[in-house]
């Protein structure tokens, strides 16, 4: 199968963001995203597991240029005071024209 | 008087299993309810308690309700300022986490309210039903007098944070409650008693083992931040309570009404406010409110908290 | 006659609920139930109705059964192919697509039908109880008569659709609360009723609230699928409706069993019909079928349709 | 006599659920109960079995308590090891899995308890209330005994199996349940007997409909551990049950309550052992174990078990 | 720690397909795979978090020939008429008799 | 964005085992971790996926030494006898000292 290169995102933030989130990876050129429940251990010293929800595991496959784009947003927006963490994977999919 | 309030309240099912669930959890055994099951609880509590409330307010006439929403609109913005001023001279703490604590003393906390109905009810004591209503307004207005003070700080984020309390599930859930109750109205109501009347004592144990829990996990860290942080948690909801049911006295509220209005003044907001916060003032440290609140404040009000709210009513009518 | 039905049954507790949760939904205030309830609450539903229909079976005999089994077939085959028409001729949809609404069509609500089972204990009219058995036949039959239509497109997948529905939790779930109810019987049942009937209302209450929230979001889509569709969403159950209420009529039920045949006659399914359409026919549109049998027909059924029901059975018994 | 209590236990609600779902799974039919029903229904259960037995405690005297304690002290030890033996020598078992499987047989299931208990109720028989703080100690002593045995192969994991399960959620909601019963007392319980007393039968009707899909589940790989394990899983709890009657007998129980204790004694349980056997034993082979204990004796326990061990009791005493 | 490369196959799906695709993966070579729910937004207008169920998410560790069958066979029967949604990304694993 | 090479390590394993991966993953070095529960098969006869719990799915974005001290770890102490699997993915990330 005909394959080509792309970025898949992973972000995983306090639930609370989850919305804003959409928002941005959207807004700034995904143009598709899953979204899991987490809970997990960080830098924040209170755990984002809070007793009210848990955090967001957000992946979205897209080209080199929008990862970046959201990287910088997050760094910019989030990174200094909210619980987010997200890392960069290489991947092939099918169909280029949908990411 | 006080002492046999106490004991009725510290037997009552609810608070022993909030007490049993802290303690074995203290001992490190697992009491935690499968996950899920927190937000089924307290979706059915807000829905509960605003289908009670609405029922109560089909019933009252405008002519009682003015004073007691006045009052409470007075609180709303009293409760949060107080609690801003001892936690920042008393507590030290900077303009960002004053206001951020803050929003969560002028806030309410739905089950700490339940908690004092009930004892009501054990008691035989009656309180105005329309006073749920005031939950809901006093939920918001605490919270936006709060994070109007460090406003300038906050930025675009304010409209936001108070968009998602009056959107947010808590009081939506609580006005969905209220609209179905006064709709509805009592007589038809009696068909979903079994489950929003019968079952509301057995699912507010429920969810007190599960804030058992919870409440032990953040009293555990309460360490970090110091005894004057734990010191205020308890004298802000005395303050608040000694205002709310002077308060409610004013209105002309029954000794119940005025249990009940103290209770709230002096109850502490661990779901619509640590939300509101995150957003409008992201810079606050969410560990602090929490501890505070759901620590410190909450235990304390359930436990012992709402036997002094009584007796200041009893005091004050 | 048909006012006072349609206002006892838009004041009950549950259409209130819908009609509340929708409101607010359109308005941007969040009141979904937590994720998980949905799929609990339906469970219940669908095993308190088998269990009352299968008590209900239990106490009826052969010559009872046999006329309505009857009307049952033969509205299992009518009412997806009345749909079918429609759909095609008026509604402009092509061949798959018309299938696959009609399969929705054909296939029976039973949220529907315990609303309409509600609105007659209220009222404190008799049905055949054991219609709850039929509540089974007639979501499978219009289901396969519908996918038949469009089978030559649908290939393989066609037997593996209708195993989906017979096997689905849907169905299962009825036919397990049919034999409980069946095997248990009447007098051994009583240790369980606090549960699968005192609550039934409070549940459906709860239910109808999260059904409000999903039908609001689904009609607000509705306007991409122009305003045709919509009109057949109502038109379609209103000429069900009426053909169920002769065929119960012509079985020899009472009036308000009569009710009830029309109103599952006239209801859209959103659970069992939308998967097997999935599965059987991929190609047609899914968001269209949905948005007709849960944003239009739904809300329409159970706000004005079961009392329209409830009139034509009067009229023709 | 022992035919009665066969029909009234195989007719009951809870059985014929159990059996119809098992019915249903091994058919193909879908009647799992939704994701993370099954947990919220298991802590239900172990919280208002435990509340019961703390009222119970709290109106038995020491000297009622000591002689079934001793009682259940003995079959704590002697139970699994009866079944070690027999699972070694005639099931043909390495010293691992010998072990493992006895740890299960060692412990006991609350579910098993509640259907026993269901049985006595509906029969009008009487008990000793405070058997269930028993529940508790011999789920613990059979599961560490059992481990014992294979202790040196387990090296530092056997602690911290054991820690697991005093700890683990099975045994603590148990215990939580007896403190808030023993704790709030009779009277006070009133406001929460709705939830934990009056849903008690149809809560665990709904359990039983899941664990009949989990026993077929289990069932269908029973064939692969062949006839010897199969047969020893209804032999193990005839035995143990006899020696349990005895035991309940000779500590002077009613016959309800020997009828109860033979239960416990007959039980295998498949939460705590499972867990903890995989912790110390890490070696054993957990498909054998809960095809045993939930594929077989589970439904032979609550099928027919119960029965005969009503019938122990009722020669025993 | 000695690893081999292998590829890791992300599939997500409308929730309806969970057991063919199980029994597809299976069928066309893989040994393992594991599974999680997830919600959320691409190309089909309707968003497959439907009111009924979510989406799956699948994940499992194969060798290149194996999700190179896997994803033909998904381009073959399920990418035009259902939501679903591939990507492959390398990965190295200890015990490579295993995948 | 300035980004760094790091590695993801994706651990699937039965849930009873979630504490003692936790202290492991923590021990050996890693700074974070997010936790999914997930469910499904592999070489264990006994779908791991028991009727009680379902598995549960560790991710850890860390340096190249501990994703390998951490694979030998749960080489030595659970390949045997649990139902565990591991792979490892090449990421990248901003702020490095985090990870
Ligand atoms: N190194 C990591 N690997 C994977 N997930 C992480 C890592 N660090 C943090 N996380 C996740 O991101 C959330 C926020 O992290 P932090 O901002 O570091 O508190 C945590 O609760 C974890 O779920
Ligand atoms: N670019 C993407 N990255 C991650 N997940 C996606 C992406 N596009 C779609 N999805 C997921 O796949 C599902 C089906 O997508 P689609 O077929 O595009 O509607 C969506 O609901 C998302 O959960
Ligand atoms: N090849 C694979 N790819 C993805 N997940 C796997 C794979 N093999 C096993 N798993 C997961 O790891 C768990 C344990 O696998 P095992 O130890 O092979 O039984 C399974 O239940 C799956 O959830
Ligand atoms: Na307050
Ligand atoms: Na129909
Ligand atoms: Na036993």
């Amino acid at each position: 199968m005909q394959t080509v290169d792309r970025h898949l995102l992973t972000i995983i933030a306090e639930s609370l963001l989850e919305h804003r989130l959409i928002d941005d990876v959207k807004r700034l050129g995904a143009r598709g995203y899953s979204i899991a429940q987490v809970r997990g251990e960080g830098a924040t010293g209170w755990t984002i597991e809070s007793w009210e929800g848990q955090s967001v595991r957000l992946d979205t496959v897209v080209t080199d240029a929008v990862a970046d784009a959201i990287l910088d947003h997050l760094s910019a927006h989030y990174f200094e005071h909210y619980a987010v963490v997200a890392w960069i994977t290489p991947v092939r999919v099918a169909r280029p024209e949908r990411y | 008087m006080l002492a046999s309030a106490v004991v009725d309240n510290l037997l009552s099912a609810p608070v022993v299993a909030f007490i049993v669930a802290a303690t074995f959890t203290l001992l490190g055994a697992d009491v935690r309810l499968p996950e899920g099951l927190y937000g089924i609880l307290s979706s059915y509590l807000l829905l509960a308690i605003g289908i009670k409330g609405g029922r109560g307010l089909g019933e009252a006439t405008i002519d009682e309700l003015w004073a007691p929403l006045l009052a409470a609109g007075a609180l709303g913005v009293a409760t949060p300022l107080i609690a801003y001023v001892l936690l920042r001279r008393a507590g030290r703490l900077d303009r960002v986490n004053g206001a951020g604590v803050a929003a969560h003393y002028g806030s309410v906390s739905a089950v700490t309210y339940t908690v004092v109905i009930g004892l009501l009810e054990s008691r035989g004591e009656g309180y105005e039903a329309f006073l749920t209503g005031l939950l809901a307004i006093l939920e918001v207005i605490g919270i936006v007098v709060a994070l109007s003070i460090a406003r300038s700080s906050a930025g675009a984020s304010y409209g936001e944070a108070i968009l998602e309390v009056i959107r947010g599930r808590s009081i939506s859930m609580l006005l969905a409650g209220l609209a179905i109750g006064l709709v509805v109205g009592s007589e038809r109501l009696a068909s979903v008693d079994p489950l929003f009347v019968g079952l509301f004592q057995g699912v507010l144990t429920l969810f007190l083992l599960e804030m058992g829990v919870l409440a032990a996990q953040r009293l555990r860290n309460a360490g970090t931040f110091g005894l004057r942080i734990i010191a205020l948690a308890v004298v802000i909801p005395l303050v608040n309570g000694l205002l709310g049911a002077a308060a409610g006295a004013a209105a002309g509220l029954s000794t119940g009404g005025v249990t009940v209005l103290a209770t709230l003044a002096a109850s502490a907001s661990y779901i619509a406010a640590p939300a509101a916060v995150r957003i409008a003032l992201p810079a606050a440290d969410p560990g602090l409110s929490i501890t505070a609140a759901l620590g410190v404040t909450f235990p304390f009000n359930i436990i012992i908290g709402v036997s002094v709210y009584a007796a200041y009513a009893e005091w004050l009518t």
